[in-house]
């Protein structure tokens, strides 16, 4: 029993531990938590940030931070819903504005994603200040765009064809949550299987070497850079297709979360580590803690301090594994 | 958990209006026999959604919410609607939808229309010309895009007399209220015309008059003519120790009632209109003795006072 | 080997921040009438007070390629308590209050990321959100007014020169002091460049990164005094996402989030551009959905022009080996 | 050998040795990698420590430093027991430590690196740096390890071989008695390394004692009065140095001899294609109108003094560094776009000089490293599937071929590794490729005798099957030992060239060092 306990604490997975021990900590004075319609809620509320902490993944193996994920979401969520809204679209009512919106999302994450890596590469400027910069800029920018295509703060009215996208499924699977899927395969395969996967590590652990070693270690920031915009552009078309609407001000907070759900995952600020399934982890760990503290009700409060309180405690737990773990070696 | 529940959702506690509207909310659920449960969203639809979710698993009787967003929060009215729980939008209506619920609202756009009216009928009864400067919210809320458009459905009229020189965009951030007012007040100092979009930023703008030396009582030199909107506690202070000329009030009280009245009907079965309409009220200095007890923050100012 | 013409390239590119600096100016002055006036200067040092003070601390936490997401929420809690419970103090006192305060924020975050070892990253993320907590606990999340005193010290000035400013300036002066003249700014450099070759090196790390949080939470004590001290009140918003306009200045200046490059007054500068760029636009009466766009704008050309100075003088300053004929030099080893 | 002098240098301390090490134990994960060292040090000697890559001996050296704690064993100074939690006690103690990885801080100036442990203060009680005083001695550490530099330089200016002599100067700072050399002189040329002997003997004439490590026998004999050698974490000998040869050494090292150091070069003269060409190659301020040919087949040296330019060449060559004009050929075909992918691609491998900074990814585990540039030679797309078996069998395959010495090739991190295991690993990258030109900065630094052997006879083997090789190092003998053909470089210029068996180690050091004085 002692050993087994050892062995949990000292895994990988404790996070999944966590996890499992808040939901305990949490059953008797919330007894929904333990039941299938939380689950699949708690999934489906964690999928899109868990497309945004994949994104984010490249980049911090790379040894950047993507602080222009949250805005790039929203500029894509007003433009697109600016071509097919039913209220003033471009493509109003036309058959092809489904796909082209989704054309649209795509490609606006692929751009921002492209500009930012270029800047880091080719100009040599810091990530942190050119993804806050594109971040500043493009919220300013969808809001903007927004004000020029409707008389309120949103854009809604959107096609059914779209909106199915947030809440349909096939054979009771949600649509977002295969995306997600294959995402997160594809993700881990191109991370531990791929020459790609080998040089976005070289390239956070030690540049130079990676340099020296024949990695294009600029083209290699840049698609990390393009990896997270496209992945920003798949949460957003969740998210926008979940709520019926293209907003400016979408998943304006959850930047802290993505990154501090990775972190908690195990990835490194500082580059060269991190893994799709510690990822998941962090996002499934913060999702948890959010549903708990939701179905309890609380003041906010004393949501934030034991949102803040939680956090905290599985950092201690991961800092006591890690002595054991040099104890159970030495 | 055989207690009957109502669900109390902001978006955000940022100003008093809202953290007064919360408080008296849940009073106003107490007393009608519902155990309150809260959630605030901080701004963020998507979160806000799945807190609706979460209420709706919870089986609450009845749902009040702050949406973030008007049509953002439209998928979420249909999932209480599958679930039979009657929604009520406080103080901000949903867009056009098939989904059903009712909402409850200051005439945001009116009550700033009156309130402008008024400044702008005691800047002609004063003579003379004014330079004037709006503190806008957040361009991304649609109350603050109607109270400016009341501003401008006003001022427009009035060119002759009015120019605008300063549109102050404040996020609803102090800070860059302050910031921005302050810069505002160095590039145009013969500002002596002043609306807010809401009386939470009442410190800010007092204490930046202040270092530009214009924070002057009604005759005074140098007084700002000055409206403020919400009628909070800053408000009565303010018109009470003549600081201010016009407040806009919105009738608080008057709100939650029916909001949680709303929520019983709907659940009798009864049809609620879609929109319950606040008409609010104007308050002057003049006005002010005679019409404070309707004003929620005269409440708050006396508790607070004694 | 440097000749005159690359002396004179090199000093120009030495002082880019501070042309750009004259350029954003120059350019407001021509669109907007008032903003050259000295009064307006003032107003731009007294708004950016708060956050250059907090950039400060942040700098040094930078350096040492840590983070400290937290300040915003000490911020919060200081202003929070002094609000609340301490309002007739005389605006000496609460500045001294609110700077303890946030030293013990800063100490708590410390003891986490010395004591324990955890990513500061996490231990902030996670104060951030007790502290917020805690403080819209203690408020009921209300609005909490600053004290008569403490107001006054917002309106009043010294010599013509805002309290505020006084204050940044000090901190400043201290700061630099700090940083480049006591042994205890040197161990930073040190420590943010290799840590476990500072610990080798006898240095005692724990102790410096120990201080470094703490000096942190105790700046952002004292920025929060400034900025309660302007908008007179803390709503449930005070200081909120606060960290990321101080990073920003921070880096802004040419700090590095990786540790052991970069200095305070860099950063004190960068809050102030960002202050400087905001103040011009309020003055030209702009479009307001035009804000962001240009804020964003002119920090992209700063933080632009600030990288690629970097790179043309490290190929500047690079070693020579050859001497080449016809010019006369010898090895260089200055910097 | 125990003069009168010596014996009363003994009695004065209380007849207590020095330094004494008793049965010293460690372990890292379950490994044992020292299993009982014991030696003693006297006043005002010099202690040859020798032994294999990864035999410990910085293990140890680290453990008196207090850098880490023994498993077991116990330590005593002056007869008291001496037990370091941390290296500021051992300083303390009177303990300096010259690290084989170099530990200066490159954002900090010279000055500031070497006053770091104790900065000199005015006034007592305020914690200001007396920055005149500061400058002053770190002027004078300077000129005592003869460095013409000046205090205020950033160290991240500074090269390899000004790095090291800027951390000796650091170890003269303090009032140490014991110092500890960890292979010193692996970045030095022959003239930096005669100064540091002086100093060594300065040092042992002023009764401090001295530890010297190092994998160049020759110098630990004649510097050292004692020599222990250490063979997987075992003492296996401890002995006067003034009764052995290098021959004994290398022995009781590796447990056996080693017929020759260097390998015999081939019979049959190296082949007429030409594998490198460099015309012209020019870039202002560093090199000037390089032109050279290296033949299939053949072994071509660069030598030259620290900062001739010979690093700077090889980073140009392999489009590290950009050059102004001038042309590169591999194999009859000239890259055009220089870059390190467009060379490699053209066959060519570069072994940097800087092992930590540009060869390896310290986090990681050998197999990792090794494999990284192979990844380069997939002619696949960058999003294929890696064929994983077959990379990790080939690289395994180069890790043993260079004998690297880790518990785990895939976990162990090479952080973790012996400084010579790193070097090997560096090598197990670039031989896993069978270039057409290989370009080696100083390949042999850190590593003993037994994998120097080896190493020259694995480049000689390449060069056999047809490979270029352009070798830069700072030891003479080796270029002597190993080279074809000698090229020596002096300010950025190629001055001279000689070919086997013409080589001459006395022209060689003239014509690096000529021009040198000529243009001082
Ligand atoms: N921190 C560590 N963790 C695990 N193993 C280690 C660690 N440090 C050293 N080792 C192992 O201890 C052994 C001895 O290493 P050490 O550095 O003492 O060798 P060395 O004699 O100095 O070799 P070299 O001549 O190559 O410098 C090596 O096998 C090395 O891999
Ligand atoms: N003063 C300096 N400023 C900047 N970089 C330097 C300086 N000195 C050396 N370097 C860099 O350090 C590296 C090695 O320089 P080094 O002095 O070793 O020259 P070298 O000609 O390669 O001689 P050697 O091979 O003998 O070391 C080069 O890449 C060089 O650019
Ligand atoms: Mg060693
Ligand atoms: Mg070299």
């Amino acid at each position: 029993m002692w050993r087994f306990l050892r062995r949990l604490l000292t895994s990988e997975y404790l996070v999944l531990l966590l996890t499992a021990l808040y939901v305990l900590c949490l059953w008797p004075f919330a007894p929904e938590i333990v039941s299938a319609q939380t689950a699949l809620e708690v999934i489906m509320a964690m999928l899109p940030l868990l497309l945004l902490a994949i994104g984010q993944t490249f980049v911090l193996i790379v040894a950047g931070i993507d602080l222009s994920i949250t805005s790039t979401m929203a500029f894509s969520s007003v433009v697109a819903a600016a071509l097919m809204t039913g209220d003033g679209g471009y493509l109003a009512g036309n058959a092809l504005a489904v796909p082209v919106a989704l054309i649209a999302f795509l490609l606006i994450g692929l751009a921002v994603g492209c500009a930012n890596g270029l800047c880091v590469v080719r100009l040599g400027m810091p990530s942190f200040m050119v993804t806050l910069v594109a971040q500043t800029f493009l919220s300013g920018a969808a809001i903007w765009f927004t004000s020029l295509h409707s008389t309120s703060v949103s854009i809604g009215d959107l096609p059914a064809a779209f909106s199915v996208i947030g809440r349909g499924g096939i054979a009771g699977i949600p649509y977002a949550l295969l995306l997600c899927l294959v995402v997160a395969f594809a993700a881990h395969w191109l991370l531990g299987r791929t020459t790609l996967g080998r040089w976005l590590y070289a390239v956070g652990n030690n540049p130079r070497a990676a340099t020296v070693s024949g990695v294009p270690t600029g083209r290699v920031i840049i698609i990390a850079f393009v990896l997270s915009g496209f992945c920003a552009a798949l949460a957003s078309i969740v998210y926008t297709s979940r709520l019926e609407t293209g907003t400016p001000v979408l998943g304006q907070r959850v930047l802290l979360d993505v990154i501090g759900a990775a972190v908690i995952g195990g990835v490194s600020l500082f580059g060269g580590r991190g893994k799709i399934s510690w990822v998941i982890l962090g996002v499934l760990f913060l999702s948890v803690v959010d549903k708990g503290l939701q179905l309890l009700g609380l003041s906010q409060s004393i949501v934030f301090a034991v949102k803040g309180g939680v956090i905290l405690l599985a950092a201690i737990i991961d800092a006591l594994r890690s002595r054991i773990l040099v104890r159970v070696a030495a | 958990a055989d207690e009957k529940t109502i669900a109390i959702m902001f978006d955000s506690l940022q100003s008093p209006f809202w953290v007064t509207g919360f408080d008296v909310l849940k009073e106003k659920a107490k007393a009608a026999g519902y155990q309150p449960l809260e959630s605030i969203s901080n701004l963020d639809d998507n979160k806000q959604f799945e807190q609706v979710q979460s209420m709706i698993q919870k089986k609450v009787s009845g749902i009040i919410i702050v949406q973030t967003d008007s049509k953002a929060v439209i998928p979420a009215i249909r999932e209480a609607n599958k679930a039979g729980i009657p929604m009520v939008h406080f103080n901000r209506p949903p867009a056009e939808s098939d989904a059903k619920s009712s909402a409850v609202q200051a005439d945001n756009r009116a009550i700033m229309k009156s309130t402008v009216q008024a400044l702008v009928d005691k800047a002609r009864k004063a003579g003379g010309k004014y330079k004037a400067a709006i503190l806008i919210g957040d361009l991304g809320d649609q109350n603050a895009i109607q109270r400016r458009d009341g501003f401008f459905d006003v001022v427009d009229q009035n060119k002759d007399i009015i120019e605008v020189v300063a549109r102050i965009s404040t996020e609803w951030n102090p800070d860059k209220a302050f910031a921005d007012l302050t810069n505002a007040l160095q590039a145009n100092p013969d500002i002596n015309f002043l609306v807010t979009s809401s009386d939470f930023l009442l410190p800010q703008i007092q204490q930046a008059l202040k270092i530009a030396g214009k924070w002057k009582k009604t005759g005074e030199e140098g007084h700002v003519l000055f409206a403020g909107f919400d009628g909070d506690e800053g408000q009565y202070a303010a018109l009470k120790d003549g600081y201010m000329d016009v407040g806009g009030v919105q009738n608080l009280f008057y709100e939650a009632d029916l909001a949680i009245g709303a929520i019983e009907k709907m659940n009798k079965g009864e049809e609620v209109p879609k929109l319950l309409l606040d008409p609010g009220f104007v308050i002057t200095q003049e006005t002010l003795d005679q019409d404070r007890d309707k004003m929620w923050g005269y409440a708050v100012w006396k508790k607070a006072n004694g | 080997m440097q000749t005159s013409s690359t002396r004179a390239s090199l000093a120009v590119l030495r002082s880019a921040p501070a042309l750009l600096f004259v350029a954003v100016v120059v350019l407001f002055a021509i669109l907007a009438p008032r903003f050259l006036e000295v009064q307006n200067f003032a107003n731009i040092l007294t708004q950016s007070a708060n956050v250059a003070i907090v950039a400060v601390g942040m700098t040094f936490v930078l350096l040492l390629a840590g983070v400290d997401l937290s300040v915003g929420a000490a911020m919060y809690v200081c202003a929070a308590v002094a609000g609340l419970y301490f309002k007739d103090l005389p605006a000496p006192a609460a500045m001294a209050l609110m700077t303890a305060i946030g030293a013990l924020f800063g100490a708590i975050n410390a003891l986490f990321i010395v004591g324990l070892g955890i990513a500061a990253f996490i231990v902030t993320l996670a104060t951030l959100f007790v502290g917020r907590g805690l403080a819209l606990h203690l408020s009921q999340t209300k609005m909490v007014f600053a004290g008569d005193p403490v107001l006054a010290f917002g309106q009043g000035g010294f010599l013509g020169i805002s309290y505020a400013v006084w204050t940044m300036a000090i901190v400043l002066l201290l700061a630099l002091w700090v940083q480049q003249w006591t042994p205890y700014g040197r161990y930073l450099y040190a420590i943010g460049a290799d840590r476990e070759g500072a610990r080798k090196a006898g240095i005692p790390v724990r102790r410096v990164v120990f201080a470094t949080y703490v000096l942190c939470g105790t700046l952002a004590g004292l920025g929060g005094f400034v900025s309660f001290s302007q908008v007179a009140a803390a709503s449930s918003g005070f200081g909120l996402q606060k960290e990321f306009p101080v990073i920003a200045a921070a880096v802004l200046g040419g700090t590095s989030l990786f540790g052991g490059r970069g200095g305070v007054l860099g950063s004190v500068f960068g809050a102030i551009l960002i202050q400087t760029v905001q103040n011009g636009l309020v003055l030209l009466n702009a479009n307001p959905y035009l804000y962001p766009l240009v804020i964003s704008a002119i920090i992209f050309i700063a933080v632009l022009l600030d990288s690629q100075r970097t790179r043309i003088l490290a190929r500047l300053t690079r070693r020579q080996i050859r001497i080449e004929p016809g010019v006369e030099a010898r090895r260089s080893t200055a910097t | 050998m125990s003069s009168a002098r010596d014996s009363a240098a003994s009695e004065r301390a209380g007849g207590a040795p020095l330094l004494k090490v008793e049965g010293l134990r460690k372990s890292f994960f379950g490994v044992e990698v020292l299993k009982g060292v014991s030696f003693t040090l006297e006043a005002g000697k010099a202690l040859g420590v020798i032994g294999e890559n990864g035999s410990g001996k910085s293990t140890t050296m680290n453990i008196i430093n207090g850098l880490l704690p023994p498993s077991a064993g116990t330590m005593a100074i002056d007869g008291r027991p001496y037990a370091p939690a941390n290296s500021k006690e051992a300083a303390r103690a009177g303990i300096a430590f010259i690290h084989q990885e170099l530990n200066l801080f490159e954002n900090l100036s010279i000055a500031e690196n070497l006053a770091l442990q104790a900065f000199p203060r005015r006034i007592s009680w305020l914690p200001q740096i007396d920055k005149a005083r500061m400058r002053a001695r770190a002027a004078d550490l300077l000129r005592r390890v003869d460095l013409d530099l000046s205090p205020d330089m950033l160290v991240n200016r500074l090269a390899p071989g000004e790095r090291q002599l800027v951390e000796i100067a650091k170890a003269l700072s303090g009032d140490a008695r014991i110092i500890v050399f960890d292979e010193p002189t692996t970045s030095l040329t022959s003239r930096e390394a005669e100064r540091l002997f002086a100093l060594v003997a300065q040092l042992k004439a002023r009764g401090l004692g001295v530890i010297y490590i190092s994998h160049i026998l020759e110098d630990v004999l004649r510097l050292c009065d004692d020599v222990v050698t250490l063979r997987d974490g075992t003492m296996v000998d401890n002995r006067p140095a003034a009764s052995v040869t290098t021959g004994h050494l290398i022995e009781s090292m590796l447990g056996r001899p080693i017929a020759e150091l260097f390998p015999p070069r081939s019979a049959a003269a190296p082949r007429q294609e030409v594998a490198l060409d460099v015309r012209g190659l020019t870039q202002p301020g560093i090199v000037h109108d390089l032109t050279f040919r290296v033949m299939r087949g053949e072994i071509v040296g660069i030598a030259g003094l620290m900062g001739s330019g010979r690093s700077e060449t090889a980073r140009i060559l392999f489009g590290l560094d950009p050059a102004l004009s001038g042309t590169v050929a591999v194999n009859g075909t000239v890259i055009a776009q220089r870059s390190p992918r467009a060379c490699m691609a053209a066959g060519m491998a570069f072994l940097t000089e800087d092992r930590r900074g540009d060869g390896l990814l310290l986090p990681e585990g050998v197999l990792t490293n090794v494999e990284l540039a192979r990844l380069a030679d997939l002619r696949t797309n960058a999003a294929a599937p890696l064929p994983q078996a077959m990379l990790d069998r080939d690289a395994s395959e180069a890790a043993r071929s260079v004998r690297i010495k880790a518990h785990d090739l895939v976990r162990q991190p090479v952080l973790s590794l012996s400084g010579g295991n790193q070097q090997k690993v560096v090598l197990a990258k670039w031989l896993l490729r069978e270039p057409a030109v290989f370009i080696l900065d100083e390949p042999t630094r850190g590593i003993d005798v037994g994998a120097k052997a080896e190493i020259y006879g694995l480049v000689r083997q390449l060069a056999e099957r047809g490979t270029g090789v352009l070798v830069i190092s700072s030891e003479v003998e080796e270029l002597l030992g190993v080279c074809d053909r000698v090229l020596t470089m002096a300010h950025g210029e190629i001055v001279a060239e000689f070919t086997w068996p013409e080589l001459d180690r006395a022209a060689i050091l003239r014509a690096a060092m000529q021009r040198q004085e000529g243009a001082a």
